[in-house]
């Protein structure tokens, strides 16, 4: 059922808004994070408010304006949008909350915070495409947006991660772009609002090159090796800025497109047929495992959560492009398990930058006593990533698991393993080294970050546990997962 | 080396374009589309439609009479540009190591004589331009260069005052302005901007008009070529 | 094709002037000898199109008394008229860059020009 | 009121007349002659929107010069290409306000009356070029204009400018001297000089060889008017030397008289039918594609602001060049309209540099540095043209690459499509130096964090263009609607 709505447009444009009310009175610090607050929650109220409905499966769409004679600039509120809006704009809060504690002594927080914002909005509005020309335009935007927030040390290497970001993320936006022109020409439609829009009849050769441009350049964002060289270079940026582009926007971004892609541009049925995605899902493999192996030779802890996120963010392609209804919402879920678990890591590591000054890993030895509840939550989240059930990452497991048993492909479930040991490998001993390896002379009492660092921290670390353990609780998102694989698979 | 490299280039070049030409319609044939076509029309009707008897004056101010009218503003260009281009922040500097001019008794006493009977032939061209070769270019023209001798006989500041200050900018202008008011006047008459009456009774009108055009060239030509000439001379 | 370019020797004659106008716009490096190149290659495309009005034992296309047919073509002459004036006025202007050119540099040869950039 | 039928001719003497009339106007009062041109200016943008409302209403229509029938007579023919003169008229306008504190400062004094002369001779040139519907009579425009723009790149009186401008000269003539040699040819095998009547009379012509010389030397010397990519060489010092309001006209406006010739002379031919046009199409589309590549190559390069903006406008008349070369639908649309897109956004970058010249004195990258701060309103709208020549959305470069792009495409030309995208890329590179150096910089010389925004009468211009650049990318519709009819028309033979 569809229903035509404002709120789709709203979303976006409330968090536009404000950015523009930052640039505009963002000199005062109270009205920087007045505005940056209310967007954050009015726009999650929006969101929610069409959660309800969604579920349900009403879909509220929303034609702005012909973009050009017959594309139209639309919005477009299904499942798999709302998933993702739903965590982007979650998460948005807790960044928010963190960004100010975290940039309190930075220069330039009116540029960082308008950005911020931008950010925010070009994501929504991802979530929310109508058409693939939408889709590309705010993933084109939020390319731009963050650039100023990736160089925002203005230091060389500051320079060179941007330089580095840009181009890597303009080269797949120009993919992108080229797919789109080939969709158009050859579909005739951009839409996504079906179960896919091309069919066999427009020759497998034309449908193949399309797939692997669509991919590369979705590929780009999402750092399937080996377009991954961007991610751990832009680690020079702030903190907070880390977290946004590995938790909530860019990557995420790379890989819903990704997800639209298989499901609303191709569909699984052609796929099955063109039997296209195995080479991906071998890639996908193939990135899980290498990026953990590297994970594990990393001292510096931004860089180890770095190669980390590469390694999880393929998780969501190999249940993409496994084309089974389990495996999908495996994928579709773990935008969200991924999220909240990296999300919580990036902010210790920042909590722990800002207090002790220490980023590399061996200096770590003991920090669990002096901050505790900050090592708490790390330790949550570690152990979603290493699979234990009750929490988030385990449920994502376990679906792609029974995904590819599925699919026939029982060797996936081997990588599962494998990657579950990685990650123990690599995110245990850090958990091992903050509370069992204080060197003598360790300072015992608790000395916390503040509480603006602190708060988003703990909250992160809830919802992995939430997420984890009413997956199967009618309302939560992980339902919205379901509804969006129903759709898919028409079922 | 470039030289004989351009020169090869050149030759080269010339083949394609001599194979061009020798396909054009044989030279001086009356069977041409050149001349069976529009020309034709105007050869046939010019003289008693459009105000001239000679055809080609017809053409240049009537038939394609915006031509010309476009034609005019580019001598006005360029005068704006020679001013643009030459105009100084201060006078002073470009007359200092100004040479005087020494000219034989003997030519500016026969250029004096001359002067007013090469005035004279270059009105005669220019209203005469309608029955006869000639026109307001061409007159405007002879104009001109009366100036440019006198300049160089008399001095600068003698021949500077046969085009006083006051009137200089509007006599500059005066080609394009006499197409501009000729072409409204036949907007309003006939409906067509440089439309000229048709009526045959008329006929005296469009000559009249035709006329008037031709000593706004002739006049603005003169002038146009005068102030370029005395600003390239104060540069100099 | 050597026949028919006899019989179109006005205009053959004028592509010889413009390539050699063209030369000289190229190879030269006076400025003053570069635009008298310029010069050559307007008079040579004058003469094309005037050649192309050309009609054997054509008059002068005056009527009135004692006019006889054939009369050449008007329209060339009249175009030519126009394409005289525009490049006296191109003339005027490169002559004056020209001036500008020697009052500022000392100098119109172009690789002199060049190696004072 | 729009159905008038005398505005067309206003459009073109109106400021005609107002040119001649400066120096007379200003003879008195110095500050005289801006308002004037911009009064003058005022009223021919009117008579444009007039003749762009009637062309949208009822399409093409023509308007005989003196009442002669066609071909007798000359005729001015106005199609949906010719609502050009909106943008020429609007761009004039801005750069003419723009002009008024600039100028004073940058040019001798005696000559500022004749530089607002040349520049409205500019405009009538480039007004009537794109109204004209006679070959001859478009070469009297053509004339006119190249002629006014040496004389504006010279008139800073500076040793580099009078040579640019000589050099700028040289190249300009000997194309037109090409371009009249063509028109020649196709006189003597037609007869005629109206182009629509020459477009039917091609169609009978026995002997090719003249009129295939015709066309290659037209489209040679529009693509020296053009600066596509070896005969370029003219461009860069003459656009990076002139002053900045000059700069502006000439990037946006009078290099696109160029490919605007090359729509016409298409036009000609497409209307005859009988002709061959592959191996035109091919060069234009290679010339293009190196067009970009190489205008960006030579782009990444420049210190000068100027000169990097004058080398990206080479790449992007390779876009247009290259839409019109594939010959497709959508590529002829997505080249008309970077005509107009183009001319906005690099109309923005420089008047915003010439602000940026005027206030701080400096004019390479890293002299500007920390300019983002001193100078934040312009600062934005240059980021925002930079952003819109890259193609990025919803700017209004963007559409013209998806649509040159699609038609690459629909040409059967993919790898052209790609070369465009990626082309792009590379221009960003270094329109992220110009942004870098403004915002992300520490200043090299801290004092020009002291200096404040242009006068309004530089910012307005400035920020009007950067708005349009953001708007023309949302309503990208209108004109691409609107010229679709005359594309279908012109391919449809």
């Amino acid at each position: 059922m569809e229903v035509v709505d404002i709120r789709p447009v709203l979303a976006p444009t409330l968090s536009l808004v404000c950015a523009g009310l930052i640039f505009l009175t963002g000199q005062k610090a109270f009205w920087r994070r007045f505005w940056s607050l209310g967007a954050a929650v009015l726009k999650l109220a929006v969101v929610m408010s069409m959660l309800p409905g969604t579920i349900n499966g009403t879909v509220y769409v929303f034609r702005l304006m012909d973009f050009t004679p017959g594309i139209g600039l639309g919005f477009r509120v299904d499942a798999l949008g709302m998933f993702f809006a739903v965590v982007s704009s979650t998460l948005w809060i807790f960044t928010t909350i963190y960004a100010i504690g975290y940039m309190e002594p930075e220069h330039s927080k009116v540029r960082f915070f308008g950005f911020f914002a931008l950010c925010v909005s070009t994501t929504v509005g991802i979530a929310f495409a109508e058409n693939l020309l939408t889709l590309f335009l705010f993933y084109e935007s939020l390319t731009i947006v963050t650039y100023p927030l990736v160089i925002h040390e203005e230091t060389p290497e500051a320079f060179k991660a941007g330089r580095k970001y840009l181009t890597y993320t303009l080269i797949g936006g120009a993919f992108v772009l080229i797919g789109t022109v080939l969709t158009y020409q050859t579909a005739g439609t951009l839409t996504l609002s079906k179960p896919g829009i091309l069919s066999l009849a427009n020759g497998t050769q034309t449908l193949t090159i399309l797939f692997v441009t669509l991919i590369a350049g979705f590929g780009v964002k999402a750092a399937i090796m080996p377009l991954h060289g961007w991610l751990p270079t832009a680690m020079a940026a702030p903190t907070p800025v880390s977290a946004l582009l590995h938790a909530v926007a860019v990557v995420k971004a790379g890989a819903f497109g990704v997800l639209r892609v298989i499901y609303n541009v191709f569909g699984v049925e052609l796929l099955q047929q063109l039997n296209l995605t195995m080479w991906l899902a071998w890639l996908a493999a193939f990135t899980i495992l290498t990026a953990s192996f590297i994970a594990l030779f990393q001292d510096n802890f931004k860089r180890r959560l770095a190669y980390s996120t590469i390694s999880q963010l393929s998780y969501i392609i190999l249940g993409a492009s496994l084309l089974t209804p389990m495996a999908a919402t495996a994928a579709i879920a773990h935008i969200a398990n991924q999220a909240f678990a990296k999300i919580t890591m990036f902010f210790v590591a920042g909590a722990i930058q800002r207090k002790t000054g220490k980023t590399n890993i061996h200096e770590l030895a003991g920090i669990g006593y002096r901050m505790p509840y900050t090592m708490g939550a790390f330790t949550v989240a570690a152990l979603s990533f290493v699979g234990v059930p009750l929490f988030a990452g385990f449920v994502t497991k376990w679906y792609l698991s029974l995904g590819a048993l599925e699919a026939g492909d029982w060797w996936f479930v081997l990588v599962m393993i494998a990657s579950a040991l990685l990650n123990a490998a690599y995110f245990l001993p850090i958990v091992y080294l903050a509370y069992f390896k204080a060197p003598p002379g360790t300072q015992l009492h608790v000395d916390e970050a503040r509480p603006t660092l602190l708060i988003p921290i703990i909250m992160c670390a809830l919802y992995v546990i939430l997420l984890g353990t009413t997956a199967e609780v009618p309302g939560m998102p992980f339902s919205l997962a379901r509804a969006a694989v129903r759709f898919v698979f028409g079922m | 080396m470039k030289k004989a490299l351009v020169a090869a280039l050149l030759i080269l070049a010339a083949i394609p374009l001599l194979l061009a030409v020798s396909e054009l319609p044989p030279h001086g044939s009356a069977s041409n589309a050149t001349y069976t076509h529009v020309s034709a029309y105007y050869l046939e009707h010019g003289a008693e439609e459009a105000g001239a008897e000679n055809i080609i004056t017809d053409v240049i101010l009537n038939y394609r009479g915006f031509d010309t009218n476009g034609e005019v503003t580019v001598i006005f260009t360029a005068l704006a540009a020679v001013l643009a281009v030459l105009l100084l922040g201060d006078a002073s500097t470009a007359t200092e190591d100004k040479p005087s001019h020494s000219v034989s008794v003997v030519v500016s006493f026969i250029v004096r004589l001359l002067a007013p009977f090469i005035a004279m032939f270059a009105v005669y061209v220019i209203i005469n331009g309608h029955i006869s070769p000639g026109g307001g270019f061409q007159g405007g023209t002879i104009l001109g260069a009366l100036a440019i001798v006198l300049t160089l006989v008399l001095g600068e500041d003698e021949a500077r005052r046969l085009l006083p200050e006051r009137p200089k900018p509007w006599l500059q202008a005066a080609a394009p302005l006499t197409f501009i008011g000729i072409g409204l006047a036949g907007l309003t008459d006939t409906g067509f901007y440089l439309g000229f009456p048709t009526a045959e009774a008329l006929s005296w009108i469009r000559t009249m008009w035709l006329l008037a055009i031709e000593i706004g060239i002739g006049v603005g030509g003169a002038a146009i070529i005068a102030s370029i000439f005395w600003t390239m001379e104060a540069e100099r | 094709m050597i026949e028919a370019l006899w019989v179109n020797l006005d205009y053959a004659a004028s592509v010889v002037l413009f390539l050699i106008g063209l030369y000289a716009v190229i190879a030269k490096d006076n400025l003053i000898k570069k635009f008298m190149g310029l010069n050559i290659m307007e008079t040579a495309i004058f003469a094309f199109i005037v050649a192309l009005g050309v009609v054997d034992g054509g008059d002068a296309p005056i009527m009135g008394e004692g006019a006889r047919a054939p009369f050449t073509n008007p329209i060339p002459q009249a175009l030519i008229l126009t394409g005289i004036v525009v490049a006296v006025s191109t003339t005027a202007l490169a002559l004056s860059l020209i001036i500008r050119i020697y009052r500022q540099c000392g100098t119109i040869e172009a690789d002199e020009l060049r190696e004072m950039e | 009121m729009v159905s008038w039928p005398h505005w067309i001719i206003v459009a073109i003497i109106m400021p005609m007349a107002g040119a001649v009339l400066t120096p007379i106007v200003s003879r008195k009062n110095d500050k005289a002659a801006p308002v004037w041109a911009l009064f003058i200016m005022s009223l021919t943008s009117l008579a444009a929107l007039f003749l762009i409302v009637r062309v949208a209403q009822e399409g093409p229509f023509s308007y005989l010069v003196g009442g002669w029938a066609r071909p007798y007579g000359i005729e001015l023919h106005f199609d949906e290409f010719s609502a050009s003169i909106g943008i020429i008229c609007l761009i004039g306008w801005l750069a003419l306000l723009f002009s008024y504190h600039y100028v004073a400062e940058s040019i001798p004094k005696p000559r500022i009356p004749y530089y607002y002369t040349l520049v409205l001779l500019n405009l009538t040139g480039m007004i009537g070029f794109v109204m004209t519907g006679d070959l001859f009579n478009l070469y009297v425009f053509m004339e006119i204009l190249s002629l006014s723009a040496y004389a504006l790149v010279a008139v800073s009186g500076e040793r580099v400018a009078e040579m640019a401008a000589f050099k700028y000269l040289v190249m300009g003539a000997v194309s037109s001297l090409i371009i009249l040699f063509s028109i020649g040819l196709l006189y003597a095998v037609t007869g005629s000089l109206n182009m629509a009547d020459i477009s039917t009379r091609l169609a009978g012509i026995e002997s090719r060889l003249p009129v295939m010389l015709a066309l290659a030397g037209m489209a040679m010397a529009l693509m020296v008017k053009a600066a596509i990519f070896p005969l370029h060489i003219w461009l860069p010092d003459a656009h990076a030397i002139a002053p900045s309001p000059v700069s502006a006209i000439l990037s946006g406006l009078v290099v696109k008289t160029g490919v605007f010739g090359l729509l016409r002379v298409y036009q000609i031919f497409y209307g005859a039918g009988t002709y061959e046009l592959a191996g035109l199409n091919t060069t234009l589309i290679w010339l293009g594609a190196i067009s970009i590549i190489m205008g960006a190559f030579f782009a990444i390069f420049q210190e000068d602001i100027k000169m990097m903006l004058a080398y990206s406008t080479i790449s992007n008349v390779g876009y247009i060049v290259m839409g019109l070369g594939l010959a497709s639908q959508y590529g002829i649309i997505g080249a008309t309209v970077h005509i107009f897109n183009h001319a906005l956004i690099k109309a923005t970058l420089f008047l915003g540099a010439g602000a940026l010249m005027y206030k701080t004195g400096y004019r390479t990258l890293t002299d500007l540095r920390g300019v983002g701060k001193a100078m934040p309103l312009t600062s934005m709208a240059m980021s925002i043209g930079a952003i819109s020549i890259v193609g990025i959305p919803p700017t209004a470069g963007f559409l013209c690459k998806w649509y040159i792009a699609l038609g690459a495409f629909q040409a059967g030309q993919p790898a052209f499509g790609f070369a465009l995208v990626f082309g792009a890329l590379f221009i960003f590179i270094y329109y992220i130096r110009m942004v870098n150096s403004f915002y992300f910089q520490p200043p090299t010389h801290p004092e020009i964090l002291e200096v404040g925004e242009a006068p309004v009468s530089m910012l307005f211009p400035v920020l009007l263009l950067a708005a349009l650049c953001l708007v023309m990318g949302i309503l990208g519709r209108i004109p691409l609607s609107f010229i679709e009819p005359a594309v279908t028309r012109m391919l449809g033979g």
